[in-house]
Parts: C-alpha cells; structure tokens; sequence
C-alpha cells in the first residue's frame, strides 16, 4: 500500500523539552560532537488505492490542521513514499 | 472470505483432521506443557488436539492460569475462613475479584496482580499494561475503578540498571493509571539487590459497586450472544506461541509476534466509561475480561461458569494482524479487550452504547446447551471440548517441599556491632537510605487528585478514599510487606506483612475487612522456595483468621528468580477498611505543635 | 480555620445558572467539575462532546484530562468536536463564558479561542503538586470573586504543562492585563513568564493548567491555602472561580 | 551547520496507540481514503564541524541505543540531509 509521509517538527524559535533533554544526555553516553538536538514527530499515513493529487492534498490539509499545531511547530515535508517491499 | 482466511483454512488442523492423524507429531513442550499434561490432554479428549485446542489448553494449564503448583496450598484461605469472616463477603475468592459489602447497599471490589517479567523486558509498558489489567478485572465485577496503588520493588539503588527499571516502571504506572483518571492512593517501593534481575511491579485496583450491579463471568441462557469488544486482536504476547505460526507444522516460516505489548490507556478509558453505562443499562448477562490466555481464557470460563455450553466462530474476531492463525487468535493477550454474553432483545441497545463511545465489536457466537466448547473457523470445527477441562481441570502438583539447610545459619548471625555512639548521625544515616527516604519523586508523578475523593494519599499509611458523597461513607487500603522478614521466616514474615497492613488501615480510622495478596516467589520446582511458599500462605491464613479479615482474591507469581537465586519471598498483603465517614480519617503524622505523644503496644 | 466554609459560601439565588461540562472521550476530572459547580451552588449540566446541543447552558467548562489519549497534542482531536463548534462561536463574540482546565485548555488553544500553546513539562515528568498561584486579574467571568493580586493553591497536575508563545503574543498578553494566573514559588513546569492562566480579549474566556476543582470542598483539596491555615487537605481555594462566573451570571 | 536525520517508527506489529488515534479522527475530519496511520518519531541532530563517517556511526549508534527502543521501534533512517539555507 503506498504510504505518504508527513513530518512535523517543533519550530525553530520554541524551546524543545524533549530535544534538549537528549542533547544533554548524548555526550553522557560518550556521543559527542552534536550541537543541538531537535525532536518532531514523523506520521505515515497509507492510502487505499492510488495516491491522486486530492489524496495528497487531503494528506497536506491534515498535516495543516490535525498533524500539527502552527503555533509550535512546522510541517516539513508531505511526501509520497515508496514502499520497500 | 477473504484470500488470507481462504489459505489459512486450508492449512488448517480440524478435529476431523486430527481424528485422521492421531500420529501427527505436535509441539505440546515447546508450549511449555509437560509430558504428563499433554498425555492427560490426549486422554481428556480421547484423540490428539488440534492445534487450537492444543494452544488452549497449553496456556490454560500454565502456571500463571491455572495455579497449578500454588492450588494446593490456597486452599487455605478457604478452608480457614470462618461464617463470621464471610458476612461481609459478596463474592468470595475464585471469581475475577472478591466483593465486599461496605454498606448501605454499596460494594467494593479490590484485587492486588504482579506484571513481574514484563516490566523488567519493557518497564514502561510492562507496567502501564499492569495497570490495564488489574482494573479490567475490577471493570469486569460491575464496578467502577476509583483508585490504585503500586507496591513495587527494586534492585540496589546503585546498579546499572536500576534507573531505566526505576523510571520506565514510574512512568508506565503514572501514564497509564493518570490517563485512566484512577487517583493513585499508596503503594511501596523497596530497595534490594535480590530484586535486580526481577523487579517486582504488582499493581492493585479497587473499584466501587452497588450490590445490584455485581457481574459474574459465567455464560448462561441459551442462544445468548457471545461478543468480544474493545481493542483488536494482534500478535502480542504469544511471542512463545510462535511454533504454531503454520499450524500444519510442516513449515518453518518464522513468525514476527511481539512478545511485548503497547498499552492504550485512552482505548482502557472509553472500555470503563462504556461498560459501566452497559451495567447502567443492564444489557450484559455475563462479562469476562481478556488477559492473559486472552480468547481461551475467556470463552472458557465463561463457558465452564455458565450451564450449557458455547458456540464461537474465531474468523470473526476483529484482527491487528491478519496473518494471525487460530491458535494464535486464541492466545493472543492483547490489551483493552473484553468479552461479553448478551441477550438477543440487547443486542441493539448494546450496539447503540458501543456505538456512541465508538468501541469496536463483533458477534463471536452464543450460548448453546451442548455443554461443549465448539470454535469454527470458517465453518471448520477446530476446537470441541468440555470447557471445564481447560479452565478448571488443569494439572494440580503436591510440589515436594523442604526447609532451607542454611536458614538456621542465617537466623543465627544476628547484628553484633557496636550500639552507635552518635545517636543523631545514626538516625540521619538511616533515614537518608533508600528505602526510608520521602518517595515523593515517585508519587508527584501520580495523579492523587482525580475524581475528587480521595481523603488520604500519600505521605500516610494508607489510601483513603469517599465512596458515597452524600454520606461519607468510604474505604482505607494499605498495601504491605517485608521480604527480609520473609526470608529470615517465611511464616511470620506473611503474618507480619499482613498485620502491617491492617494496622495502616486501623490507624487511619478504618474497621479493616478484608484482604487480597500477590504472593512473589521464586521457581516452585525448587523444594526449599517451594517451603517459604508453603510456609506463606500458612501463615497470611492464619493470621487471617486471628484477625478475623478473609483473602478476598489475589494473585501467585512463581520463577521470580535470575539463574539459580530467587528473590526474597515477599507477600505483597492489600488491607481493606471501611469509614462509615471518612470525614473521621486520621492522617499519619503531627501537624501542630503542642501535641502529647504516646507509644502504644508493647 | 478555613476548610470548613463551604456551606456557608453557597447562595441560594445562584441555582439557577447553568453551567455546562463537555465530556470528550478520555475526560477525567469531568464529574469533579460538576461537584464544584455543585459546591459554588450553581446547577451542573453535562454535555456531551459528539452532541450538537448546549442545552441552553449559561456558561461552560472544557474539564481536566487526556482527551483521545492526548497521543498527537493534548486537545488537538477534541477541538474538532461537533459540540465546539458551538461552543467557539457563542464564546469568540464574548458572550458565553468558558473555562479550560488543564487538557480544558489545550483544547481551548488548539482551537484558537486562546493563544499560545502547551508543550512537555521542562523536567518531562508528569507532575502533581499543590501549587500557590497568584490571581493578576480579577476582571474576568471566571476570577471576579477573587481581589486583584490575592493567592490561591489549586492542584496542578499534568504532563504537557509548558505554556509557550511567541514574544509578541507573551508581550501582548501583560500589555493586556491577560495573564490571569501566574505561579508562584518557583515555576514548575518552564511555563514563559511564569503563566498558569490566561484569558482572551473579552474576558470570557479563561484557561488555566491548574485545577481549581480540585480545591472546593474541605477533605479533598491541598494540604494548604494561601489564605490562611487548613485542616488536612482543607484547601477550598478554588471556589472562587465557580462563584465568580456564578454571580456574574445572575446578576447580568 | 550540517544536520543528521534520524527516523524512530513504532514496530509494524506493535499496537501504535497515537497512530490509531488519528486514523479515527482523519474520517470525523473529512479525510478520508486513508488506511492506517504511524506515528513515529524524526529526530534532528545538528553536527558541529564536518559529518565525518565517525560522526555518522556515533549517530547510528545513538540511535540504537538512546534514541529508539529496540523492543518496541525501529529506527528507519540515519542520514545526512542538506541544509535548506
Ligand atoms: N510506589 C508507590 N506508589 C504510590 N505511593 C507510594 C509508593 N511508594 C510509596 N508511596 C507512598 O508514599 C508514602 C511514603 O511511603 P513510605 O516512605 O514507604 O512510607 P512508610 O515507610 O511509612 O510505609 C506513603 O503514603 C506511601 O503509600
């Protein structure tokens, strides 16, 4: 089933938690040499059938509205993926 | 039909077929049942299962299920209950939780579950997934959930591993209990290096009831409807069950089932909101929560409680996964699930509440008067059994039992060292380790507040919490237990967990009632662990029975071990007490100055 | 003592005015907000989310919880209930008073009816703590009953507590006077500029993490109250905010 | 300053509450045609200094071990991707 990709990441000007608290915990563990960590989310969404332009954008308007929430975060990519198999 | 069901019809192992192959080589150990069990299958049936009945009764006769090493020795908690310790009990222990009348015509129902192992694979959701569990067992009495508690135990405070133990199983118990809106009343948490190979996570639920609300699992009427509900069935838990992928057993196609599962607190949430309202509505006969032993488990209780039989077609269970083969669909443990038997008049208004939550259902079968367990797939017969073979006459072991050789040594070597001579540095020592220090790391992660009744939390003794507003009226519990005691003497440790608890609850203001246990042991093949177990139970039922409180229901849990070392044997004992008002609670601590001290006892 | 007030704070008069609690899917502390409105004397009406009917209620609560398991962002889903729809209109002219506890008012943001947003606690912990807030405005449906710059504790008692906005939305808010509870004694969660609630343009509408519904009734509220000493767990700090909207209500 | 892309699914036959979530809201919405929904995780690390194929295995790493939990998820992705200023 082809699947489109959506990713929604915190905004650059908002802090984020989750991605500081893995920033400070990557050189604990010996990583080292990564400035700064930035955590979003990553949906993938299948589609019954072909993927029409209305289907991708019925994807892009979910990814606008529901998937994420302007005020803290951006959508960064809506995009149809090929499947492995 | 779909293809999928079409291929896995064809391959699969009817009772016909297995009429037809009584040679049929079958993987009854890799399913963890002994020789003995399997032979005993063979001749309960009078033919070598089938695949399915085979997965049925391999979970079923587990230890976990059918208590089959412990059996002997819970019998205690019967045999010792005297008339005047059941007047208060609603339903006694054998059901999916004891109830306890608390008065003017309200019940409570209470039960204390260990999810041992799973929270040491995944903390998180081993124990979220705990949590889920022990209150669809209170759900399921016809109660609504109102509180948790979690005693929980640990390795050494220091160890490597203890912090991703420590958090993830604080976290899981936090998000999932918070998200439920269940106020988190109490619990434990012990610090030990015996523990750290296998924490100890036992969550207690306790919900409250009306007496006409009380549900039992049982199956009754025929031509009843049979309907599983909630989440879908998917792969998870039967990780072991994986040699049943092709049930032709002639293919080595490797099998991809999670072995852990994911809880969905928000899909447990609407399961309480819609089966409360289907109790409101009276429109269920009978109801069974879906746990370990999922699908089997249920349909044969439900079966072997009720007075007839039932009748179960297994293609129409809602799937995750659908390459699930039917042995597989019935041992599946996913989480959030129900199962229920309904009168055809009920079946629209139990539609309409499904509908309005926006649960998802199917009609699975109905009632019969065979007195037979019958599973279809498709139309094909893959199960026929008496229901009460599978879930009531599982295997019993008389487990050889024996005194531990070094507990006299262990006895003997008391503490010899000097009295301190800095008493107030000793007591900042003492109070400063681990196990005696404030737990309000762990309880601020908890919700105390929600559903507005809670009188008493943490920091006291025990839980408090209104049950009926108009009067008060209302319920203390406390949870405890002292592996050390335990070790050092398995009988008194029991009594001493027990007395604990009971005193937490009296000293909160509360008329103790009732008990429920979550006894935590190592492997009972072991004589020497099998004795401290024997000698547990012994004494939590005599103690019991001094104190006049009768077990109400709980739960075993055995192999609690890493190699060859078991933990310490640790009783978990739960305490229930009733306030005809809980406005007369008395919190543990002073609160203004000025106030006389005294030491009571001895 | 304070704690055992409670009888005496209930007006008769205020029985009449109905107040409305939106149960989503996943509400928790839905029957607690009924209880207060009890406990303040008004009369409590629940709602239903998926209802298109608010049952000519006088004012409304969006109640504390995970509403759609809060999985995607709390209140995200539950914005686009058919009941908010309602809802949203009757409050964005100013008319309908709402109030947005904890999840309560992340929806309110998700739907834009306030701004900023929430995102994870700083400490990423869920965390529950009695909490002592200071009241900055006492102009609004939901806080009238409480002097200017008083103290209260409430409950506060979530995951994704962290209030955020940008600089401009912040300034605006102070500039506004809408920033209508503040923490105090230590900011618990990361929240800017120390805000537990804030309110839009008109006043109507109130959101705030804290639970108020939980500190309305002697015996089951925080261990203290800024205003004075209590009896174990005799905090009833909260009421306030259900008198308020109560009062204002029937002497409209 | 270059960034690493790292992608966390939840395993396909582990139960993705959130993901199941939104599949039932996307039709209430209006959207539909979709027939299930993922929701994973997309980290974003910023690299001080050039990706180096050391740089890259220390975040092959990370992500095994602190960004993902093998029990439960995948990671799906560790890549390199181009800023877009
Ligand atoms: N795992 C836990 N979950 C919930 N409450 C807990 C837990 N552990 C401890 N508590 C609570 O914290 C408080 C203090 O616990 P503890 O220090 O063990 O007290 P005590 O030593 O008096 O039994 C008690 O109210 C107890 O119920």
């Amino acid at each position: 089933m082809p699947r489109i990709v959506v990713d929604v990441m915190p905004k650059p000007e908002i802090l984020d938690p989750q991605g500081k608290a893995i920033a400070g915990a990557l050189p604990r563990l010996g990583f080292t040499g990564f400035a700064e960590v930035r955590q979003g989310k990553r949906f993938e969404l299948s589609v019954e059938g072909d993927v029409t332009e209305e289907v991708l954008q019925a994807a892009r308007d979910a990814a606008a509205t529901l998937l994420s929430n302007p005020v803290i975060e951006d959508v960064t990519r809506v995009e149809v993926i090929e499947d492995a198999q | 039909m779909t293809t999928e069901t079409m291929s896995k019809k064809f391959n699969i192992d009817t009772v016909e077929h297995a009429e037809q192959t009584p040679e049929q080589p079958l993987p009854w150990a890799e399913l963890g049942l002994k020789e003995n069990e399997y032979l005993r299958v063979v001749e309960i049936l009078g033919r070598r299962p089938t695949a399915a009945e085979l997965a049925m009764y391999s979970v079923m006769w587990s230890e976990h299920c059918s208590y089959k090493s412990s059996k002997v020795h819970l019998r205690q908690f019967g045999d010792k209950v005297t008339e005047a310790m059941k007047e208060h009990l609603l339903v006694g222990i054998g059901e999916n939780a004891g109830v306890v009348d608390i008065g003017d015509g309200w019940a409570v129902t209470f039960k204390v579950e260990s999810h041992n192992h799973p929270s040491f694979v995944e903390p998180y959701q081993g124990a979220a997934t705990g949590v889920g569990g022990i209150v669809r067992d209170i759900i399921s009495m016809g109660a609504r959930p109102v509180a948790v508690m979690d005693p929980l135990r640990f390795g050494a405070i220091d160890h490597p591993d203890t912090p991703r133990l420590v958090h993830g199983i604080v976290s899981g118990i936090g998000g999932y209990g918070n998200s439920l809106g269940l106020p988190n009343i109490g619990g434990e948490v012990v610090f030990d290096s015996v523990y750290q190979g296998n924490p100890l996570v036992n969550a207690l639920a306790v919900g409250v009831l009306r007496h006409e609300d009380i549900r039992l699992a049982n199956a009754s009427g025929v031509g009843n409807r049979v309907v599983l509900f909630g989440a879908r069935t998917g792969g998870d838990g039967i990780g072991g069950a994986s040699v049943l992928a092709s049930e032709s057993f002639d293919s080595s196609k490797p099998s991809k089932r999670p072995a852990v599962q994911v809880g969905d607190p928000f899909a447990e949430k609407v399961l309480i909101e819609c089966c409360l309202e289907l109790f409101k509505a009276s429109v269920v006969e009978g109801i069974q929560d879906l746990g370990a032993a999922g699908i089997s488990c249920a349909t044969s209780e439900l079966a072997s409680n009720g007075d007839g039989g039932m009748h179960v077609e297994l293609t129409s269970v809602l799937l995750r996964d659908p390459s699930l083969t039917p042995g597989e669909i019935l041992m599946s443990e996913s989480q959030e699930r129900m199962m229920a038997v309904v009168t055809p008049e009920n079946t629209a208004a139990f539609e309409a509440i499904m509908d309005k939550w926006n649960v998802e259902y199917s009609w699975l079968g109905e009632v019969t008067d065979t007195g037979r367990l019958i599973i279809e797939w498709a139309g094909e017969k893959i199960v026929d059994v008496d229901p009460r073979t599978v879930a009531h006459d599982g295997p019993v072991y008389e487990r050889p039992y024996s005194r531990p050789e070094w507990l006299d040594g262990v006895q003997a070597d008391s503490f010899a060292g000097d009295r301190p001579s800095d008493l107030k540095a000793a007591v900042l020592e003492l109070m400063a380790s681990p196990n005696m220090c404030s737990k309000d790391w762990i309880t601020n992660q908890y919700d105390r507040y929600v559903q507005g009744n809670t009188a008493l939390a943490m920091p006291d003794d025990a839980g408090v919490v209104r049950v009926d507003e108009e009067t008060g009226l209302g319920i203390a519990l406390s949870t405890d237990a002292n592996g050390r005691y335990s070790y050092l003497n398995p009988y008194d440790g029991a009594r001493l967990a027990l007395a604990e608890a009971y005193r937490n609850v009296a000293t909160s203001g509360a008329k103790p009632m009732a008990v429920t246990d979550c006894l935590n042991f190592g492997s009972p093949e072991d004589p020497e662990v099998m004795w401290q177990f024997a000698e547990s139970v012994r004494g939590l039922a005599d103690a019991c029975q001094e104190l006049g409180v009768p077990v109400t229901g709980g739960n075993v849990s055995l192999y609690n071990q890493t190699g060859g070392v078991a933990i310490h044997p640790t009783p978990v004992v739960g305490v229930l007490g009733v306030f005809d008002d809980v406005a007369r609670r008395t919190p543990s601590g002073w609160r203004e100055d000025g106030q006389a001290i005294y030491l009571l006892g001895t | 003592m304070i704690g055992h007030s409670n009888a005496a704070v209930v007006d008769s008069s205020l029985s009449g005015v109905r107040v409305g609690v939106v149960t989503f899917p996943g509400s928790l502390d839905d029957r607690d907000a009924l209880r207060a409105v009890r406990l303040a004397g008004g009369t409590g009406v629940a709602l239903w989310h998926g209802d298109h009917d608010l049952k000519d209620v006088d004012a409304v609560i969006i109640p504390g919880g995970f509403s759609y398991g809060d999985y995607l962002r709390a209140g995200a889903i539950s914005r686009f209930a058919p009941l908010m729809e309602q809802i949203t209109a009757a409050a964005t002219g100013g008319s309908l008073p709402v109030l947005g506890i904890c999840n309560g008012f992340q929806v309110l943001t998700e739907a834009h009816l306030l701004p900023g947003s929430m995102v994870k606690n700083n400490h990423l912990h869920f965390l529950c703590k009695d909490q002592r807030l200071k009241v900055e405005n006492s102009s609004t449906a939901w806080t009238s009953s409480y002097a200017e710059g008083s103290e209260i504790v409430v409950p506060l008692k979530n995951q994704d507590g962290q209030f955020v906005a940008d600089e401009r939305t912040l300034d605006e808010l102070e500039g506004e006077g809408r920033v209508v509870f503040r923490y105090l004694g230590g900011n618990p969660n990361g929240s800017r500029r120390d805000i537990a609630g804030i309110t839009n343009e008109h006043g109507n509408v109130v959101g705030l993490m804290p639970h108020p519904e939980h500190a309305v009734e002697a015996g089951f509220g925080p261990d203290s109250s800024a205003l004075g000493e209590v009896e174990v767990r005799g905090g009833v700090d909260g009421l306030g905010i259900f008198t308020s909207v109560l009062q204002k209500l029937v002497n409209k």
